[in-house]
């Protein structure tokens, strides 16, 4: 029996595994400097979104490895939202690790790890495909979280992130292995056609809710979402963004891969749950937020809202549903890398600005801040023409259509909710005198340059969605 | 039935027979000048007397890890060497090649390794 | 006309303000390059306005499907579109923000030398005209919106530029603040018309109006609802009774600022929205309560004018005044004479603010005209072009004020003689308060401070030629475009996009003419009998004066009823009584709910591992119950 | 033997896990615990596996265990860093993050 691997199918993930080798080895010679190992990670994940955008455009679908691995659009859609990610969170990196040479290499080294992990969960046709992506992604993100080894606040969100996150896991794995005695398989296709109305055995419903509990976790679903805001204010703040971003986008592509594809028989019985938890996350995620007082645990709160309106996506279980959670998927990366790229930005010569009465003034002492900050909060918030409110508007569209009104006024009322804590910091600051004159450090110029991409996609794609939408929905499961 | 464990019950017999003869000889021929040192018990170095919970150097922790890194990639060759048969006949080499660059990664990751200091003791 | 000309106009604005906003640091030392750029972009815009207006005026045009850039978003059953609609009043509109634009670009880089916010100015600048573009050429209320903010952003932004200034912050703070209630209604009366309508574009908005062709959400009065909610949307942004209060304080900015935005472009954003809506607000009837709200803010405007002694504030108070003009032409019916004199206006008030910023210039950033006098020997332009701007706006025959307004006063005469009244005496009042500016300032004896007056000069040419070309216009446009009153070359090229004027216009149009013209000159010649040679006493003497001098104490007013109550959280009973003051103490308390929840919420966020996985196993239980027991 | 004889010792591993979890204060003694659940997921497998006649549930088990290891790996790094600062792997006493 011969093997055949067509290697233009894993081009991206290959792109990504040459680079991760060779940012490994330039990272053994002390001799090289480190800021290359950075900028080679922008190359390669540029690379890789080149292709992916190529394969994209070309509809390119096939299977590998025994159909373990599948890309289509789908896949590819999402590898393009991971690798945007992932330029972003190197871009705001570069100038974030600053002079410190040495601790650069494993850093890159694990972003573009986690990187593989995602795009290995959006391709994973095979639940074991699915569960070594996830493992990949989550092991390198908690050593990412407990980055900075000197400071308790970092090593700290490492432990709560690993600790809560291998709990997680478990109870994911235990229910693919409840699924694989329910199916009788692991293969998606192979699920999906083993599964009739009649054959529905208990150990498919505990496994498909256990894989609920694993995926909610990852992407901070209420009742699971404990850990995003002591990670998010723990971690290094570029992490903290890439935390937010990809892996939420690479939960959820597994989540819809195995729900749609997999489960779809089942849909009587997690349709409602989905709706319940959907409710649930905006509301637990935008009510907190709105108590907070530190910038990096409001914008996770506020994360944890918007995989409730993900969600409500995902409950609309259509094609309209699906097309939507992608690119509020997309979309939402983009800002919320751009929102934490902005705190990033507002750094004092005492370290970063975190709470948020320290933003008081800032809008007119440091407009480029300003601007940058008010339009990703406005674009979180949901205001039109910024992407946020595109988004929003397409996910609240396909509920509508799937005939669940009632989540749409939840969403919409939490919206509102969402916009007073959103303004307050514009408000703040716009509107608020600085009790303290701060010392600002001068901006570095890659963080601003990531900050301006972020903005012009959030513009863009509030502007003109349609070129972005037609692509999205040629690219539904 | 019962006969087919016999080959097993011959090693498990093989194995101790071995051993107490070597211990015996060593027994019988060594010479012994004990001294306080020798007679303590090897244990890497730690004092093997007192509270099993007192503490020891990370430094075990760190090797400790490796050591298991490496150690359980093992598990994937046992399978691999058990199909290589199989598919010898057609596609051996790209099987080989394969595992070639499965080994070589983790090598390289060894190297990583040794080149950040994770070997050093100090 | 092609799509392209009106998104080359569009966008120009624009990249100037990424060029100044990006690139900021590297201007930083080029002073001059950056101000050229930023006059260039807009001059690039003006550019594409004449060839758009000479396209309109050969009879193109662009409404409807062939205006249509792309389709924004689509829902089930209605779809946005980004799209233009160019017809005369758009191109009027864009003529006078781009050349009036340009020219106070032009100044600016002389005005704001050596500012050390610079680039940031430009910038902020190049963004308002590229919002104003926005918002009078988009052919939907959505379009409008989005302009409509985006100006009031700028505003505010420029309002607060100097934010080491308390004062700046804070007027910045009253412009946003009362800017959000007119907003507000704008808003609802954007949905009450997507609600009525489906749709918000003006092409399909006004034919089914015109049919008839509508969903009567508040029964019969759905269109009034609609337009009286707009018109508050106007009153916000062009400063009328009740919410003129921020315009006065917005004097803070620079003062090109005021001229451009808060004299010549945005704060006619009101007036002409109502112009383009003209079909509604024929249809609903509501126009004599935007012309009666407008006569009253002439009135009490320019009651409060004839008191101050600060410069920019007596010409912000006129420009209140004068909008209220504008509100009652497009309010009595007479939109095409509402928009001559906007047009007008745009160009003797900007040429006032930037002479006042002349004289600002030269003394020193002094704004208490007392401390001035006799400043027409040193600054012979800046004297001449200021006496332009005023014979205009007083009024004296054949400058371009005279035209403008006597159309109005002409057409108000056929709805309500009462309004004619007023607004006549509003006429003679304006001609005085200009004129007693002018006598304080320019002519007697020298008030000025020993050391200021050692420096007393004319402005360098990059300010005073823009002088100079605005007072051409200041004085002759008027003539060119308005003769012959309501058969004029103005009201022949605007004459299809207007509905026909409901009430034709009567009497003699003469001696309208006649009678304005002696207001005017009486209100010179009283000013001059009393200002020549006397300054205004340093406090005022009697109650009225006082009263006047204090702007009828509306700012304490405003905030003993408005601003203290909120803050103190008191009830005060006329508060109670406003259904505002209702629904507003729901909002702040389901607000404070809400706060109070997220706030005990936080506390179940213990920062203890254990808890968040009692949290996740207390889930999945309750979630495995659910299964068990519910279904 | 029945498959449910295997499958209900793996669920009772499992719960074993869960409340290892809870109740320990140990991060040591919990991540402990938490392997405890990926091996009774692991004996779930190969029961299911050896049931259904096949081999992915056995293959699936390798995979676990790669995963495992490398999961100690890194968590035991990550302890050690926090015991570092705070000479204590007590739950209880890192919760510096909160609200």
């Amino acid at each position: 029996m011969p093997i055949e691997i067509n290697w233009q199918l894993l081009m991206p993930e290959l792109v990504i595994a040459l680079t991760l080798i060779i940012v490994l080895i330039f990272d053994m010679f002390d001799s090289i400097s480190k800021t290359i190992l950075g900028w080679l990670t922008i190359v390669g994940a540029g690379i890789a979104l080149w292709v992916s955008i190529q394969m994209q455009q070309a509809g390119t679908v096939g299977t590998q490895f025994n159909d373990m691995f599948k890309v289509d659009s789908f896949s590819l859609f999402f590898n393009i939202i991971f690798l945007i990610s992932t330029i972003l969170v190197a871009l705001i990196s570069l100038s974030y690790l600053g002079k410190d040479d040495r601790k650069q290499g494993p850093y890159y080294l694990l972003i573009l790890l986690a990187t593989l992990g995602m795009m290995l969960m959006a391709a994973g046709n095979e639940l074991i495909v699915v569960f070594l992506g996830l493992e990949l992604m989550s092991l390198s993100l908690y050593v990412l979280a407990g980055y900075f080894r000197d400071n308790p606040v970092s090593s700290e969100a490492g432990m709560k992130y690993l600790l809560l996150g291998a709990f997680a896991s478990a109870f994911f794995l235990y229910g693919i292995a409840l699924i694989y005695g329910g199916a009788g398989t692991t293969s998606i296709p192979g699920i999906a056609s083993n599964l009739t109305a009649e054959s529905q055995s208990p150990l498919l419903l505990g496994g498909m809710f256990l894989l609920i509990v694993g995926f909610g976790f990852k992407v901070a679903i209420v009742p699971f979402h404990q850990w995003a805001p002591d990670v998010y204010e723990g971690a290094p703040t570029t992490i903290a963004a890439f935390i937010s971003a990809g892996p939420k986008a690479a939960g959820f592509a597994a989540f819809l891969r195995i729900f749609m594809e997999a489960l779809p028989a089942m849909q009587s019985q997690w349709g409602d749950v989905i709706i319940l938890l959907a409710m649930l996350t905006m509301t637990v995620g935008n009510v907190i937020a709105i108590a907070q007082t530190n910038i990096k645990r409001m914008l996770a709160y506020s994360s944890i809202a918007h995989a409730g309106y993900v969600l409500i996506g995902l409950a609309a279980a259509n094609n309209e549903g699906i097309s939507s959670v992608m690119l509020y998927l997309l979309v939402y990366c983009v800002m919320n890398i751009g929102a934490f790229g902005a705190v990033i930005l507002a750094k004092t010569t005492d370290g970063e600005c975190l709470t948020i009465s320290d933003y008081a003034g800032l809008g007119f002492r440091k407009p480029l801040l300003g601007l940058f900050m008010t339009l990703m909060l406005l674009s979180l918030a949901g205001f039109p023409p910024t992407a946020g409110f595109v988004g929003k508007f397409y996910i609240f569209k396909s509920a509508v259509q799937a005939g669940h009104t009632w989540l749409v006024i939840i969403g919409a009322i939490n919206t509102a909710i969402s916009a007073f804590y959103y303004l307050r910091v514009v408000v703040t600051m716009y509107m608020r005198e600085p009790e303290e004159e701060l010392e600002f450090s001068p901006y570095p110029s890659t963080l601003v340059v990531g900050l301006i991409l972020a903005v012009i996609g959030v513009l863009f794609i509030g502007i003109l969605p349609s070129l972005l939408l037609n692509s999205v929905q040629n690219s539904v499961l | 039935m019962l006969i087919d464990y016999l080959p097993i019950l011959l090693l498990g017999l093989f194995a101790v027979l071995f051993a107490g003869i070597n211990l015996a000889l060593t027994h019988i021929l060594g010479p012994k000048r004990p001294t306080r040192a020798k007679l303590s018990v090897y244990e890497s170095g730690v004092q093997p007397v007192g509270d099993a919970r007192q503490r020891f150097t990370i430094r075990f922790d760190l090797i400790a890890m490796l050591f298991i890194i490496f150690d359980i990639e093992v598990v994937f060759l046992y399978p691999w060497a058990v199909v290589f048969r199989k598919f010898s006949e057609t596609s051996g080499l790209f099987i080989l090649v394969e595992m070639l660059v499965f080994i070589g990664i983790l090598f390289l990751g060894y190297i990583y390794a040794w080149k950040k200091g994770g070997l050093t003791w100090d | 006309m092609s799509l392209g000309l009106i998104v080359v106009l569009l966008i120009s604005p624009f990249a100037g303000f990424l060029i100044n906003g990006l690139f900021g640091k590297w201007l930083k030392g080029k002073e001059k390059l950056s101000g050229w750029i930023s006059a260039l972009a807009v001059f690039v815009s003006f550019a594409c306005s004449i060839i758009a207006f000479t396209s309109v005026r050969g009879g193109g045009g662009m409404s409807g499907d062939e205006g249509i850039l792309y389709e924004w978003i689509k829902g089930e059953s209605f779809a946005f579109n980004i799209g233009f609609h160019v017809d005369a009043l758009t191109t009027v509109m864009l003529l006078v923000i781009t050349g009036v634009g340009f020219i106070i670009h032009v100044y600016s880089i002389g005005y704001m030398h050596g500012d050390s916010g610079y680039t940031r100015y430009f910038a902020y600048l190049n963004l308002f005209v590229f919002a104003m573009l926005i918002l009078v050429l988009g052919n939907n209320y959505l379009m409008m919106f989005v302009g409509w903010e985006g100006v009031g952003l700028c505003s505010y932004l420029l309002i607060g530029f100097w934010y080491e200034k308390q004062s700046a912050t804070d007027a910045g703070k009253k412009a946003f603040i009362v800017n959000r209630i007119g907003d507000f209604g704008f808003l609802l009366g954007m949905f009450t018309l997507f609600a009525a309508f489906g749709s918000l574009d003006f092409t399909t908005i006004f034919d089914s109006a015109d049919a008839g062709n509508f969903q009567q959400i508040f029964g019969a009065s759905t269109l009034v609802i609609a337009t009286l909610l707009l018109f508050v949307g106007a009153v916000g942004k062009s400063a009328q009774i009740p919410l003129y209060v921020w315009l006065p304080d917005a004097m803070e900015g620079p003062t090109p600022v005021s001229a451009l935005i808060h004299a010549a472009t945005m704060v006619t954003a009101g007036v002409y929205m109502i112009a383009r809506s003209a079909v509604l607000y024929e249809l609903a009837e509501t126009g004599e309560v935007v012309a009666w709200i407008g006569v009253l803010t002439a009135f009490f405007a320019a009651t409060i004018a004839l008191a101050q002694n600060d410069i920019k504030r007596i010409l912000a108070y006129s420009t209140v005044s004068q909008l209220g003009y504008m509100f009652v032409g497009v309010g009595v019916g007479a939109y095409a004479s509402g928009i001559f004199h906007l047009v007008t206006h745009a160009f003797f008030k900007g040429l006032m603010f930037l002479t006042a910023g002349s004289v600002m210039h030269a003394m020193a950033n002094e704004l208490d005209m007392r401390k001035m006098g006799g400043l027409r020997a040193k600054m012979p332009i800046t004297h001449w072009t200021f006496l332009v701007g005023a014979m205009a706006i007083a009024g004296v025959p054949f400058l371009s004020g005279f035209w403008s307004k006597d159309e109005i006063l002409h057409s108000a005469w056929a709805i309500s003689p009462v309004i004619y009244g007023i607004g006549l005496i509003t006429a003679f009042l304006t001609a005085f308060y200009m004129f007693r500016l002018i006598f304080v300032t320019f002519y007697g004896e020298s008030r000025v401070e020993s050391g200021v007056a050692s420096h007393l000069h004319e402005s360098p040419p990059v300010m005073w030629v823009p002088l100079a070309i605005l007072a051409i216009p200041s004085a002759l446009i008027g003539l060119l475009l308005g003769w012959g009153g309501h058969n004029s070359w103005f009201h022949h090229f605007t004459e299809h996009v207007f509905p026909k004027a409901h009430g034709e216009a009567s009497g003699n149009m003469l001696v309208f003419m006649g009678i304005s013209s002696v207001v005017g000159l009486a209100g010179i010649a009283f000013a001059w009998i009393r200002y020549r040679e006397r300054v205004p006493a340093a406090e005022p003497t009697h109650a009225l004066h006082k009263l006047v001098a204090n702007k009828y104490y509306i700012d304490e007013v405003y905030n003993a009823v408005i601003v203290q109550p909120i803050k103190n959280g008191s009830h005060y009973l006329l508060w109670r009584i406003l259904d505002t003051g209702i629904i507003d103490g729901i909002v702040n308390g389901v607000a404070a709910a809400i706060r109070l929840i997220g706030g005990t919420l936080r506390r179940l966020q213990t920062g203890l591992v254990q808890a968040y996985i009692v949290s996740m196993v207390v889930g999945i239980v309750l979630f495995l119950a659910y299964y068990l027991f519910v279904r | 033997m029945g498959l449910e004889y295997y499958l209900i010792l793996s669920a009772l591993l499992f719960t074993t896990g869960v409340i290892g979890v809870l109740i320990r204060r140990n991060a040591i003694i919990i991540f402990m615990c938490i392997e405890l659940m990926l091996n009774a997921a692991n004996l779930a497998f190969v029961a299911i596996s050896r049931h259904l006649g096949e081999t992915t549930g056995q293959v699936f088990v390798f995979f676990v265990m790669t995963v495992a290891a490398a999961e100690v790996a890194i968590g035991l790094a990550i302890i050690v860093s926090v015991f570092k600062h705070r000479q204590t792997v007590n739950v209880d006493e890192v919760n510096s993050l909160k609200g």
